[in-house]
């Protein structure tokens, strides 16, 4: 274990991502039904921690990838709270003009590099931009997140041997929450041997069984100094569990596929909680109150801003 | 929209699809179902439900992520004897497994001078509304029109569907199967015994003399739609559903384009290089007289689809659009003429909700 | 063939796009190659021989047999600021990064709100000849043509493609560069300083008052011999090089088929959803006169391509062929007109040998 | 070893399989220059061992499947020689009555199941045929032979977790004779830990390392009624050597990407000089006059067969 995880700055910080990543996402969940929100949601609830740990002990100049269920790294890595409510809403204040929705976040400015709603497609696209960076030289680094689904693409392997045969920057982060969609990883993978099959491109990797939040950042920590001095990519697998439904609001644990019972272990070790208990009861106040002020803000600021024009429409088709 | 034939039982597409498939499974043992979340509560909702306990996780197999092996596991499948039908819940991946259909299926049995078969179905669902943006909204039949070797199907309502599932998997090719998400709220007629939609055929399913409407899978709904909006403003619209995009029944088309002398063809895709262009391409290359035919296509704006309300709107092609683009065709010259607003919005629109 | 430009230097088409890769890499350290055997002694076919050298190998990059993840790799280096060339042997070969290029890089300034940019250019050969065969020799641009957000050029000559070579690497969008084999072994006259064929503006190439032809790529050669022979015949044929196909100059082939009243368009691909549909499609769409315009589209038979030389040799459009079919559309009562075989073949055809 | 080695039988048909491929693509090279053969040809010639190893302890109703550098497949498998030469010269008597070219060689009869012109392309087609024959349920097995540069596409990844997810009846063949094209290893592999990879999805994996025939063979045979029995894919690496060029009749050991000393100790151990030492003279003698006789059969009923008419052209776009 690292010093920084005694570090109360660091605990303040990392309770406020996860708080936010949580409450901005049980909001959209209580606006859904309102149809405010015309786009299809992923949450990432109860899958706060993969996020925040990861991007925490990040730069503010270095990049993370996410996917369709993409709020938390984008929140994580400090991508603009009001632009993305307001691309939720389809607003011309989004984060993309309303061309997005909630499955292709980005944040340039802030590091988010987009995300994409074909399962695998960000994975090469994020080895690009550390390509980049290599020839760069300042050191910087991609974090790519996806799923364990998006390991059984093709692309994901060789994405690997590409980024391992020229030695880039590119931290790759599986959140195995063991499905895709409805399916259990016994249904699609052969083994479970993950990690030893990336270790056989040369890759060093790691394992956070219950990506707790502290232990992952201490373990993306120690790899930084190795990823920016050019020695290649680094793979962390981290076991979570998606709290409710594959896509929308609600839960669904009488859908048959997966029971509450399953589910208790990851509910009782909730990452917010975890992280809340180690601040004092003042802090945790002002810093729920500022997240919730903060939420506040965004929605409103969402519902306040204008339509795109339908000019747009066919704007940004091509770049100048 | 009701069926052309007259029955007595109603039901809705994806339980024209459900039960077409369980007939066919029933039918010829070689017949297997592929895809992701096929055996799961939701069953591409609801086309496939119930059928894994019914013929085995054997014949009804949930696949990984991994589009292009599990599209030339279908194709050699299917050269060894089986009849898959891989299901896509989302017609934008196939763009993962391009290679499998274009460069295998489609060629494997000129390629192999017939020595081989690839009875193959490629269901695909077209996803639309709920702002489901650039990725999963897309269709792309035309890009698979383009291509010599695959058959192309599209059908517009349930009884279509039923009898169009079960002339794809009895056909010894690969068929490309598009469904339109926004199909899934619609009934018809559909009758209880089996049959089949035959490959190349279109339909007239409105007759008219001032112009053309051909309308691709959903939009033929908007056609139909619009032929009433057209008629309150005295115009008279023939209405035809290509059914299958290839092979393409051009002929019906060119016999009713020359008649009416304009020609309108919207499809739930692309313009550029799309079906349209190849319908209206076909049409006038073929067409005899010296009367030039006034023809207009219709498709997505060209751009990428933006999720955002406002912007989605305007990017589809509905009634209203669809009318009034025919009535400047048929009045070029007269005033510029609105749709009613009001009669234009079509319930199984306005109905859908939500993202699946 | 030669160039519209009168310069003194003359030079092969590959030459020319070595030239100006090596140009354009001197000039802005962003470009970046990739591909797979731009590094060795063959150098695609020479357009890339002796880079590596040069420019060394961070810039010059060797890849793996990963067409899928190396197209994303040059949409990640594009969007973060780099100007990749991603060169492919065949054409073929891009059916295995269809999602990259349709789901990423076609979309991802549009979807991103404009907040990207994804400048890279996919050069892609079409083969032809010594029995290439099936999965070898297709021009597949019309895919690219169908989806908004990629821009696509076929240079037909060594000065446009020294020139559209440096308008796509400059373009701040992914641009597919369509190279055909057998223009390999053409020269024209090509300037040593730099220029660009800008985008959107297609050439006419001969004048003439009876029948339009547009020849897409090598295509373009076959037409400039078909309106030889037809000269012999008395008919006069104004050809076209669309030379880009996204962006389309439709407006010069409109004025040009109006004005012939008759157009031929001849691709080297499929012509059902192929650039042909699209440039027929868009002329009669955009004429507005009441005669209709007889068209005629060609290109590849309705088939998978067979390598037994007398079936290849009936696949292909050639000049006769061409010039036989705008001859009809000329005189179409008149009785049948056989273009003269000794003078319908072409050099470049004849010459070319070997699958290389 | 087996005992199957020792067998005069079992030594002789080996042999003979050698020396027909060998044979038979040194007169497609001598040809070539004739422009008889107009079709691109990708030579096998000294990697034989691993189409025959692998081949010779197969059923007649088992299948193989193979790559555009195929000629040695599909005579190994048993692909009638007759049409095989037919096809390369374009003739309607071709396996493929012209449509298929030296690429794409096929011959359902005798268990090859086609070849694609697209690197990797062929693997799922064959896990698509293991997936028929495992319901089918009669023991047999496909041999899917792809090379080195195969292993880099995603799909390889694909089809190694859908065969042992399904425990599928392949024999997984990677015929690595280092080069795709003329890049070597080195430029397209991250580590050459390939084996250990494949490994971790549960597959059993071999290593021929010289990829001697009869080795070859008796590993491949060990492996059979595994393989027969259900209990899944099995992988062999074969380490081999590209003689000639990769397309074309001639040697490049001057194009500076390899050199005629790397080359020397695989001349050396010649497959098919291996096999024929073990042989009596009078024997050998007498094979390999039937061979000769056999390949000249072959040119003469190339040559005399008639080329396909026009109307095929257009003739099995569609399948009735
Ligand atoms: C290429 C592709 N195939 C299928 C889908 C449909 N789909 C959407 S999400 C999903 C599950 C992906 O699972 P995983 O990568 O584990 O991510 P998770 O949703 O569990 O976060 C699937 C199959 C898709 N979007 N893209
Ligand atoms: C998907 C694809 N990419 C590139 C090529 C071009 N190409 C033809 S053969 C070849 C080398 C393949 O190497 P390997 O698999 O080791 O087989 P070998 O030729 O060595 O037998 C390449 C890259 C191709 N045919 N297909
Ligand atoms: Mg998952
Ligand atoms: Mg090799």
């Amino acid at each position: 274990m690292y010093q920084a995880t005694e570090d109360p700055a660091i605990i303040e910080r990392i309770y406020r991502s996860l708080r936010v990543i949580r409450r901005v996402e049980e909001e959209i969940a209580r606006l859904y039904p309102s149809d405010k929100i015309k786009s299809p949601v992923h949450l990432s609830i109860g899958q706060e921690s993969v996020a925040v740990g990861v991007c925490d002990p990040l730069n503010g100049d270095d990049f993370a990838s996410g996917t369709y269920r993409g709020h938390a790294t984008y929140l994580a890595k400090g991508g603009d709270l009001n632009a993305m409510m307001a691309e939720l809403f389809g607003k011309s204040t989004g984060c993309a003009g309303g061309k997005a929705g909630s499955m292709h976040l980005i944040d340039i400015q802030n590091g988010v590099l987009g995300a994409s709603a074909v399962v695998g497609t960000t994975i090469p696209v994020s080895v690009g931009f550390a390509l980049a960076f290599k020839r760069e030289g300042k050191g910087r680094v991609v974090a790519c997140f996806f799923g364990d689904g998006a390991t059984e693409e093709g692309v994901f392997a060789e994405s690997l041997n590409f980024a391992a045969l020229h030695r880039l920057p590119v931290l790759f982060v599986c959140e195995n929450n063991g499905y895709a969609i409805h399916a259990p990883l016994s249904a699609r993978w052969a083994t479970d041997r993950l990690r030893e099959r990336v270790a056989t491109y040369g890759i060093p990797t790691h394992f956070v069984p219950d990506s707790d939040t502290f232990v992952l950042r201490d373990v993306v920590e120690e790899t930084l100094p190795e990823l920016r001095s050019g020695r290649g990519p680094v793979f962390v697998e981290c076991l979570t569990y998606r709290w409710r439904e594959h896509v929308g609001p609600s839960e669904d644990y009488d859908g048959g596929y997966r029971t509450r019972p399953e589910a208790e272990p990851w509910l009782r070790c909730d990452p917010v909680e975890v992280a809340g208990a180690r601040l004092e009861a003042g802090t945790r106040t002002r810093i729920d109150a500022d997240v919730e002020d903060a939420i506040a803000a965004a929605i409103g600021f969402a519902e306040q801003s204008p339509d795109p024009d339908p000019s747009e429409l066919l704007a940004d088709v091509f770049a100048d | 929209m009701s069926s052309p034939i007259n029955t007595e039982r109603v039901t809705t597409f994806p339980n024209a699809i459900l039960e077409s498939t369980r007939f066919e499974m029933a039918r010829d043992p070689s017949v297997i179902l592929m895809g992701l979340g096929i055996t799961d509560h939701i069953g591409i909702l609801g086309t496939t439900k119930g059928l894994v306990d019914e013929f085995g996780p054997d014949r009804v197999i949930e696949t990984p992520l991994s589009e292009d092996s599990v599209t030339g596991v279908a194709v050699g499948a299917a050269m060894a004897g089986l009849r898959p039908i891989h299901i896509h819940i989302r017609m934008d991946f196939l763009m993962l497994c391009m290679n499998q259909l274009v460069n295998m299926a489609a060629k494997a049995h000129y390629m192999y001078g017939g020595t081989v078969r690839v009875p193959m179905v490629v269901r695909a669902v077209i996803g639309k509304s709920w702002g489901q943006g650039a990725q999963h909204s897309q269709g792309l039949h035309a890009l698979f029109m383009h291509v010599p070797g695959i058959k192309v199907v599209a059908p517009s309502n349930a009884h279509d569907a039923k009898g169009c599932l079960a002339a794809a998997v009895r056909d010894n090719n690969p068929v490309l199967f598009v469904e339109h998400r926004l199909l899934y709220r619609t009934e018809s007629a559909v009758p209880s015994a089996d049959y089949c939609v035959a490959a190349g055929r279109a339909r007239v399913c409105r007759r008219g003399s001032d112009v053309t409407l051909v309308g691709v899978s959903v939009m033929l709904l908007e056609c139909l739609r619009a032929a009433e909006l057209l008629e309150d403003a005295g115009i008279s619209a023939e209405v035809i559903d290509p059914i299958w995009l290839a092979p393409l029944d051009s002929a019906t088309i060119v016999e009713s384009a020359g008649r009416t002398g304009r020609l309108v063809v919207v499809d739930t895709g692309w313009t550029s290089c799309g079906a349209a262009a190849e319908i209206v391409a076909r049409t006038v290359e073929t067409a005899r007289s010296d009367r030039a035919i006034r023809v207009r296509r219709m498709g997505y704006a060209a751009a990428t689809c933006p999720p955002t309300p406002v912007l989605e709107d305007l990017y589809y092609p509905n009634s209203a659009r669809i009318a009034e683009a025919a009535y400047a065709l048929v009045r070029p010259e007269g005033p510029v003429w609105r749709a009613a607003a009001d009669k234009a919005e079509m319930a199984y629109a306005q109905e859908f909700r939500g993202p699946f």
